[in-house]
């Protein structure tokens, strides 16, 4: 699971000798946000355009061109062990994982966030409780939960979904409560109450502006990893049901006949999970600067 | 020039580079001689503290060295590569920081991390020599029992002691240059004076010269032999210290030196008949309630007996006690109980500003909390107004609050550092039903703000766009909007530069009597409370000594701790023996 | 018709649970002949060494009345002999028939009855004797409660065709007779099969440890002898020295549990393992291109598509055959399996006794197709069902979803892990569930009667709507006269044909992969091999 | 004498989260539709036969019976009976359980060293070139599949270059300890790969930080060189985090140490969970879970107290 960083503040860093460094312009963090966004916007109107670009129809099984590789003629990115064009599959793909991988980000970052500031607040003996359940969420296998929930649920998406929420929650709780711990110390959370705000009021309305940078980081890192994750799933047959292109379904499958020597089907999906999580990722640095209007230079 | 120890010419220092460069250390030029004590003083953003750091090559990765050059014992500094910095480093010039509760390693034995500079110094030295030298130098800084500080962690000794092992460190190389910088900021008032004097006493000792950085006037007057003036990265003004305590040649150290308060300023304002206000009243203040503080001011000023009796006090303490429980349960702590504050009793009367000192850990801010309802008694009574908030439920009290407010220390912290100021104002405004709509709420909190003397534009800014005073005025009108009865000032202005305390006081000056407020005033600087302040309590680890009437400070028969936070106060000119020996440095300096 | 029905009723549990576990048993290549199917390599066989076998999943238990699987079997048939076996040299198949633990065998009272000779001087891996009366007290711990280690479980398993076993006797120390209720000319094929009937196992075994115990410590009279097993990773067997037969070649054999397809391969194309089951058509190429022999041949088995005729659409004959006519079953086996399989059309798979190349069910036609469509009343993507499929048929079940879109039905997947499927399929399917996969076979002829009450029947299908098929399959089971038999069975099968019952789809002629350097292995036409007169060379 | 107490009271902290582990274990498993029963013996049982084996497996109790005789089970007869192997549960699980622990402690080496060395590199090349690389690097790991990495394992080391084994953990001819190394590296490898990285990034983000922190700032102005800082100083302040986050990633390796398993055919508790959820077998899925987590919580457990030695503000 992706663990993202804290702000660093820039302060003497004697480690640096007296070589001086140039320091990350606002210009630099818009720039990085935007390409990021370009990236992924890029990626969700490939999905909508979908059924326009695709130039096969994803679940079109042509046995005659298994395994084509790149370049092949008509099929861009070649075939896979069904003799689907990959590039269509890719194209549709992004419909399904994208969903998903939000989904799943969106609803185990918010979860995880409102556990660790009720913890974070609600004193030792509610924080222990709500901590501890974390701790038992972490110690129960994922592996089991999915496997059960497809029992329950049937496999399919939700399954997907749900299994990703419970595997991110406690490691999104345990970042956020360290970072609540921080806040809980500070002056403000106390002028607050002296000012008679609630419970929630302190919770949600002070406390979380402060942590949100941190919490969008970490969500916005998680993405990457919740699509792979679901290849995971798919391996086990709990992921996204056949044929839904979806590309944590391509890497598992593909992954099937890398051993033959067959690299392709797996490979192409897994580079574009990656670029896809690398935006993610920029997005959630560049993000964090943004929403901190604090990062300038300390000391002097 | 000849004879200077280190000399600096033309520093310029910038943060950033090309157009969006900010020029923060401009062209300063000055001498610190050998054997002497030279401070530079300013406030916060003078580029001070990055002046002394450029000597030791310890700017921030982002700030360069634009122009200029710094020499010791005329060998350049700055053109040294990094080798031959870190060789000066420790050897020729020990720095002394401002934290001392940070600035030692918090994961290695006192003994352990002295050892480690005296080997680097000393590669020659044995075990058992490097262990002998530690332990002379923890005397020398007035440690006796050396071998239990030496095998204590940083965490286990008091900010005191922590400064003096830092003084150690830094001078048992027996630097020619020692830098202090702010090293008694973080300390408390009394001892503050001990750390002035060891500084002092071992940079000559070790025949080598000081050089201060302070903000705080009464330092400078205390220990500096010569004194540079730095505002916005210039050196304003530079000369012997008496000459510029006493005749300050630039209007801005006129101001500065204006600003700082003194035991009995009231008084002697009051006899010439002028209102009770710090330096040139207004500064970053609206002219508009500026002149607010006159000719009323004069007759309001002082204690106000005559209405005082009138009214029963506004918030009694019967017999208050508060225990605080660390660790236990899941913490991983073993479970210890302190207690905070002890059977206290006290009363506050309507309209009347008392004030509570004592040293840090004293229990004040428990105390201050208690009566502002943040914390629970665990026994006696608090009575505001008629009820007893220790013993009120959590509805009904928070249907309180808006009666007491508080101002805290930290303006910075107590304000929250991602909500707009406005809305952090008008929020607890249409919480409390005091503003109907959000727009009613606005309207309120730039009310509020005009009280303080900020423009409503204000409203739309973020904590980190403005200046500390103005923060703490933001914290102040924050408290204000609720109309309180009794504000709680938690050591409003120890955070802020003299002149913006200064500023500040005025303010709290003019907002008592216009709005006739009660204030709960704790402070650590006597000083500051005497000026304050109609009476005075005194704490010391949760119990209250004595509560006195201001101009009853210096009467005989004041309890010793008193005496000790009255004797820890640094005056300006020259009183008695911190003057003399004022003198005895000063004149040894001068050829 | 009691009997019927219990017996219907095990046969279906029996069945069912193995198909629910055994994932793949390849067989069909009608014409695998002896030169692609017969004995690996050539040179004089050597004697010595370890052979490394990796299954793709974990064998059951290892005892001889509780076995599951094939993979199970391939391992304690080492293990364990039956009193007859097939002929595990014959590529070809129907493999015949040969003496094992009984030397002679014959049917009597219209093969009501069925004396067998043991053979003598055999004896168990513990050094004790085989006689008749461990052969009686095999019989008695699956039929007679009232023995003191009769097994439940066993019993179960084995009611499917001991159901109707009227008592078992000891005529001497090496006579032993069976009676049955019914006559049951196919008795002595059966006594060869891996599963659900009689293989022999050590008394002295269970009388020591109990039933539940034998699998610890499993002993028969086999070739091997067990030394160990760890679950999840491998078995291992070493030569029996006092064997009654011709000396096996190898000193140990060592079965290693490899369920991911991927790793099987990979451990053997690194020389980790020397021979694989389960290998996936399209490593083939792979393999063969880096020198690894994967003999073509076939086995006793084969897919076929089952439907669930609790879903009112499936009721309607003319909807089943549109559905076979819809699938293009040579195009199947090139695309799905690249042409390493071949098309069946008949329920009776290559090396079964009954098998007929020349059966045709429905020729592929998709117009015919759709006109059956509209005629029962579902237009162009009238009809939709879901095909519930095994993770491991996955390619199999899109590719048919791709095609059936041709004659304009909107076909959904669905894929689940076996147990899983199993229950889906055979006990609670959804109502929209159209077709499932299975994948099973055996060499005797009554396999038609198994397939037909458990893999269909358990499926909705109400035998008393299908008067001829159920006749026609009582008709064979039970036949008296040896000569008409196959006929019989012959004749069943054309009644299933026709009744468009099930889709017969193909069967895998590519299953084991062996290392370069292992000799004499038969791919057998059953579903199961020998490794006695398997070697390695140098 | 103090921490000898505290230690224990941590230690009793454990069991709750066991107890309410074992209940959802326990529930989930009964919850769940189809029934093992069922699924094993109905289609050739009798309904009462199967009502007696269900008996005698104890599964006609009331639930809170049943879970009871489970917990019993656990400490008397070794977590029950496996429904499909018949045999008990640990019997079946603990040799398995073993080879989990060997791969999870190769794969905590690897993820100790390599993570700490990617970590300083960076840290002390902030916003160098170095720096930019390795997060680069780290970021791309962190997106990989497992699955797909250990596949691609396989296939260079052990198929193309032929210098590692592919599966399992002993070879034909058995072989000691070297033998089993060889097996160990690729799932090790794979098994790390994620906790690596995120190990890494807190290294570098230690270093950062601790780097400009005053003490630092003191020691750098006496003149101690970079090197020493950075080995003795910071290393030293960053060491309890460093430990810390290493012991989360012991237990997300016990957890999530399955896929790894399945890949590299390591004979471990991973492939035995799995059949036993496919099999349905209660006893044994809920064996395996409590072995797990009771590991994982150890883990944890050792890990605070390691750490809190390590602070010298916890000391005494």
């Amino acid at each position: 699971m992706v663990l993202t960083a804290t702000p660093v503040t820039r302060s003497p860093n004697p480690l640096k000798g007296t070589a001086p460094r140039r320091r990350r312009s606002r210009l630099r963090v818009n720039a990085q946000v935007t390409l990021a966004l370009l990236v992924i916007a890029g990626f969700v109107l490939v999905g909508l355009l979908a059924p326009v670009l695709a130039p096969y129809d994803p679940d079109l099984a042509d046995g005659g061109v298994k395994y084509l590789g790149v370049g092949a003629p008509g099929h861009l990115l070649g075939t896979d062990e069904l003799g689907r064009d990959i590039l269509s599959r890719l194209i549709w793909g992004g419909r399904t994982s994208l969903v998903v991988a939000l989904a799943a980000s969106l609803s185990s970052t918010v979860a995880g966030s409102v556990l660790a500031l009720v913890a974070g607040f609600s004193g030792d003996r509610a924080a222990g409780l709500i901590m501890r359940t974390v701790d038992v969420m972490f110690a129960f296998p994922v592996i089991i939960i999915a496997l059960v929930l497809a029992v329950i649920l049937g496999p399919g998406t939700p399954v997907v979904v749900l299994s990703i929420v419970f595997s991110a929650v406690p490691y999104v709780a345990r970042v956020v409560f360290a970072e609540v711990k921080l806040q809980r110390g500070r002056e403000y959370v106390e002028a607050a109450r002296s000012l008679g705000a609630g419970f929630f009021s302190i919770l949600f309305r002070e406390v979380l502006p402060n942590v949100l940078a941190q919490i969008v980081v970490y969500g916005t890192g998680l993405v990457g990893g919740m699509i792979v994750f679901s290849s995971s799933l798919s391996a086990l047959g709990i992921g996204v049901q056949p044929p839904t292109a979806d590309w944590g379904r391509m890497i598992s499958e593909g992954a099937k006949v890398i051993i033959s020597g067959n690299v392709y089907p797996a490979l192409l999906p897994g580079l574009v999970v990656l670029v896809v999580a690398l935006a993610f990722n920029w997005l959630g640095d560049g993000l964090r600067d943004v929403f901190d209007p604090r990062r300038r230079r300390a000391g002097r | 020039m000849t004879g200077a120890l280190l000399s600096v010419r033309e520093l310029s220092v910038e943060f950033g580079r090309g157009p969006a460069a900010e020029r923060v250390v401009d062209e300063v030029t000055f001498d610190v001689r050998p054997g002497e004590t030279f401070a530079i003083v300013g406030e916060s953003g003078a580029g001070k503290s990055l002046t002394a750091s450029a000597i030791l090559g310890l700017l921030p990765d982002d700030a360069v060295v634009t122009s200029g050059s710094i020499s010791l014992h005329g060998e350049e500094v700055l053109t040294a590569t990094r080798s031959s910095v870190t060789r000066f480093r420790g050897s020729k010039i020990g720095m002394v920081f401002q934290n001392p509760l940070a600035s030692l390693d918090p994961s290695f034995r006192i003994g352990n991390q002295l050892k480690e500079i005296i080997g680097l110094h000393r590669p020659a030295a044995t075990k058992r020599e490097r262990h002998e030298i530690a332990e002379t130098w923890l005397r020398n800084v007035g440690i006796d029992d050396a071998a239990r500080v030496l095998s204590a962690y940083p965490h286990e000794l008091s900010g005191g002691m922590r400064q003096r092992v830092m003084i150690a460190l830094a001078s048992l190389s027996g630097p020619a240059l020692l830098i202090a910088d702010e090293p008694t900021t973080a300390l408390d008032a009394v001892v503050q004076k001990q750390i002035l004097d060891l500084l002092r006493s071992v940079s000559e000792e070790t025949g080598g010269s000081l050089l201060l950085i302070t903000h705080d006037f009464g330092v400078v007057s205390y220990a500096a032999d010569r004194v540079a003036v730095m505002k916005d990265g210039r050196i304003v003004e530079q000369d012997r210290r008496d000459r510029v305590l006493t005749a300050p040649a630039d209007a801005y150290t006129r101001s500065l030196i204006r600003a700082v308060p003194e035991i009995g300023a009231r008084f002697r304002l009051a006899e010439r008949g002028l209102p009770r206000r710090l330096g040139p009243a207004g500064g970053d203040r609206s002219p508009a309630s500026a002149d607010g503080g006159d000719g009323t001011a004069v007759t309001a000023a002082g204690p106000r007996d005559d209405d005082r009796d009138a009214r029963p006090p506004l918030v009694t303490l019967r017999n208050v006690s508060k225990e605080f429980v660390v660790g236990g349960l899941g913490t991983g702590q073993r479970k210890r109980r302190f207690r905070a504050v002890g059977d206290v009793s006290l009363h506050i009367e309507r309209g009347e500003v008392f004030g509570l000192i004592g040293e840090s850990g004293s229990g004040k801010s428990t105390l201050s909390r208690l009566i502002g309802g943040l914390l629970r008694a665990d026994a006696g009574e608090i009575v505001f107004d008629g009820r007893d908030i220790a013993r009120l439920p959590k509805a009904e009290l928070r249907r309180l609050r808006p009666r007491f407010q508080f101002v805290f220390q930290d303006a910075t912290s107590s304000l929250n550092p991602r909500v707009p100021v406005g809305e952090q104002i008008s929020r607890p405004l249409l919480r409390f039903g005091k503003a109907a709509s959000r727009a009613a709420g606005r309207a309120r909190a730039a009310e509020a703000l005009d009280l303080v003397g900020l423009p409503s534009s204000y409203l739309h800014r973020y904590p980190h766009e403005l200046s500390g005073g103005q923060r703490q005025r933001i914290g102040i009108a924050r408290a204000l909007a609720l109309e309180p009865d009794l504000l709680i000032l938690d050591e409003p202005t120890s955070a802020l530069d003299v002149s913006t305390q200064a500023n500040i006081l005025n303010l709290l000056l003019d907002l008592r009597e216009e709005l006739d407020l009660t204030y709960l005033f704790i402070g650590h600087n006597l000083a500051v409370v005497e000026f304050l302040c109609d009476r005075v309590g005194v704490l010391e680890q949760g119990v209250l000594l004595e509560t006195f009437r201001a101009g009853e400070l210096s009467a005989a028969g004041r309890h010793p701790v008193t005496r000790a936070l009255l004797d820890a106060v640094l005056p300006m000119r020259f009183t008695d023996e911190s003057g003399t020996r004022g003198h005895a440095a000063a004149g040894k300096a001068d050829p | 018709m009691k009997f019927v029905k219990h017996a219907r009723s095990a046969v279906v549990g029996a069945v069912a649970l193995l198909t629910a576990l055994a994932l793949a048993a390849c067989g069909g290549g009608a014409n695998g002949g002896t030169a692609a199917g017969g004995p690996q390599g050539s040179g004089t066989p050597k004697a010595g060494g370890t052979l490394v076998s990796g299954l793709y999943l974990e064998p059951l238990a290892l005892d001889p009345h509780r076995q599951g699987y094939w993979e199970t079997y391939r391992v304690s048939s080492n293990v364990f002999e039956g009193l007859v076996k097939e002929d595990l040299s014959d590529p070809k198949g129907p493999t015949k028939l040969l003496p094992a633990l009984a030397t002679d065998w014959k049917a009597s009272d219209g093969g009501k009855k069925w004396t067998f000779t043991l053979r003598g001087g055999v004896k168990f891996h513990d050094g004790s004797d085989f006689t008749a009366e461990s052969v009686d007290k095999n019989v008695r711990r699956i039929s007679d409660p009232a023995y003191e280690f009769y097994d439940k479980t066993s019993a179960a398993r084995l009611a499917a065709w001991f159901g109707d076993l009227v008592k078992g006797r000891v005529v001497d120390d090496h006579t032993y007779e069976f009676e049955f209720s019914k006559p049951f000319l196919g008795f002595p094929r059966i006594l060869a099969q891996s599963m659900s009937t009689l293989t022999i196992g050590n008394p002295a075994t269970w009388e020591k440890y109990g039933n539940d115990g034998f699998a610890d410590h499993p002993s028969g009279t086999g070739p091997y002898t067990f030394v160990s097993r760890t679950i999840g990773d491998r078995i291992v067997l070493k030569r029996n020295p006092n064997y009654w037969g011709p000396k096996p070649y190898l000193d140990e054999l060592v079965f290693r549990v490899i369920p991911n397809n991927q790793t099987r391969l990979a451990t053997l194309l690194s020389g980790e393992a020397d021979i694989i089951s389960y290998v996936q058509p399209e490593d083939v190429s792979t393999l063969e291109s880096r020198g690894f022999q994967v003999p073509e041949g076939h086995g006793a088995a084969f897919l076929y598509f089952t439907f669930n005729f609790k879903n009112k659409a499936f009721q309607d004959k003319r909807v089943r055959q549109a559905v076979i006519q819809g699938i293009d079953r040579d195009r199947l086996a090139k695309e799905v399996y690249n042409g390493n399989a071949i098309p069946l059309h008949s329920l009776e798979p290559p090396g079964n006794e009954a098998y007929d190349p020349d059966a045709r069910d429905f020729d592929y036609d998709p117009e015919a197709a759709k006109a059956l469509l509209k005629e029962a009343g579902y237009g162009e993507g009238g009809l939709s069902f879901t095909i519930v499929a095994d993770v491991a048929n996955q390619n199999l079940a899109e590719w048919l979803q791709s095609r059936l879109k041709g004659i304009g039905v909107n076909v959904k997947v669905v894929t689940l892990d076996r147990p899983s499927y199993v229950a889906r399929a055979f006990g609670k399917p959804e109502p929209d569930d159209g077709l499932s996969i299975d994948e099973y076979g055996g060499s005797y002829a009554e396999w038609l009667y198994q397939v037909y009450y458990t893999n269909i029947a358990v499926k909705g299908l109400v035998p008393a709507d299908f008067p001829e098929i159920t006749k026609a399959l009582d008709k064979a089971r039970y036949a008296t006269d040896q000569d008409k038999r196959i006929e019989l069975w012959k004749e069943a099968d054309k009644k299933a044909r026709e009744g468009a019952i099930a889709i017969p789809a193909v069967s895998l002629t590519r299953y084991y992969a062996l290392g370069p350097n292992v000799r004499g292995f038969v791919y057998a036409a059953t579903n199961w091999y020998d490794l006695t007169k398997v070697w390695l060379a140098g | 004498m103090g921490t000898v107490k505290h230690i224990l009271w941590r230690s009793l902290n454990i069991v709750p989260v066991l107890l309410v582990v074992s209940a959802l274990t326990f529930l989930v498993g009964r919850l769940t539709p189809g029934d093992p029963i069922e699924a094993q013996f109905a289609r050739d049982h009798t309904p009462e036969q199967v009502e007696a084996i269900r008996a005698s497996y104890g599964l006609t109790l009331p639930l809170w019976q049943q879970y009871v005789k489970w917990v019993k089970d656990l400490f008397t007869a070794g977590g029950g009976m496996s429904i499909v192997q018949n045999q008990p549960v640990f019997d079946i699980l603990l040799p398995n359980f073993a080879n989990t622990l060997i791969l999870t402690a190769a794969g905590v080496v690897i993820c100790a060293v390599l993570g700490v060395v990617i970590g300083v590199v960076a840290g002390t090349n902030h916003r160098g070139f170095l720096d930019r690389f390795a997060m680069l690097f780290v970021q791309t790991g962190s997106n990989l599949s497992v699955y797909w990495f250990g596949l691609i394992l396989i296939w260079i080391f052990s198929l193309r270059l032929g210098w590692l084994p592919a599966s399992g953990m002993e070879s034909r001819n058995g072989g000691g300890f070297g033998d089993l190394l060889a097996h160990l590296v690729l799932p090790g490898l794979s098994a790390a790969l994620i906790s690596t990285l995120v190990l890494a990034r807190f290294t570098r983000l230690g270093i950062i930080q601790e780097s400009q922190s005053d003490y630092v700032r003191t020691f750098a102005s006496q003149g101690v060189p970079r090197r020493r800082l950075v080995a003795k100083h910071i290393g030293r302040n960053i060491l309890p985090a460093v430990v810390n986050i290493i012991g989360l990633e012991i237990g997300t390796l016990i957890t999530g140490v399955i896929f790894v398993e399945s890949v590299f055919n390591w004979p471990g508790i991973g492939t035995q969970l799995v059949n036993a959820v496919n099999g349905k077998d209660y006893p044994l899925i809920q064996g395996g879970v409590i072995l797990v987590a009771l590991c994982y919580l150890l883990v944890n457990l050792l890990t605070d107290i390691t750490v809190d030695a390590l602070n010298p503000r916890l000391r005494r």
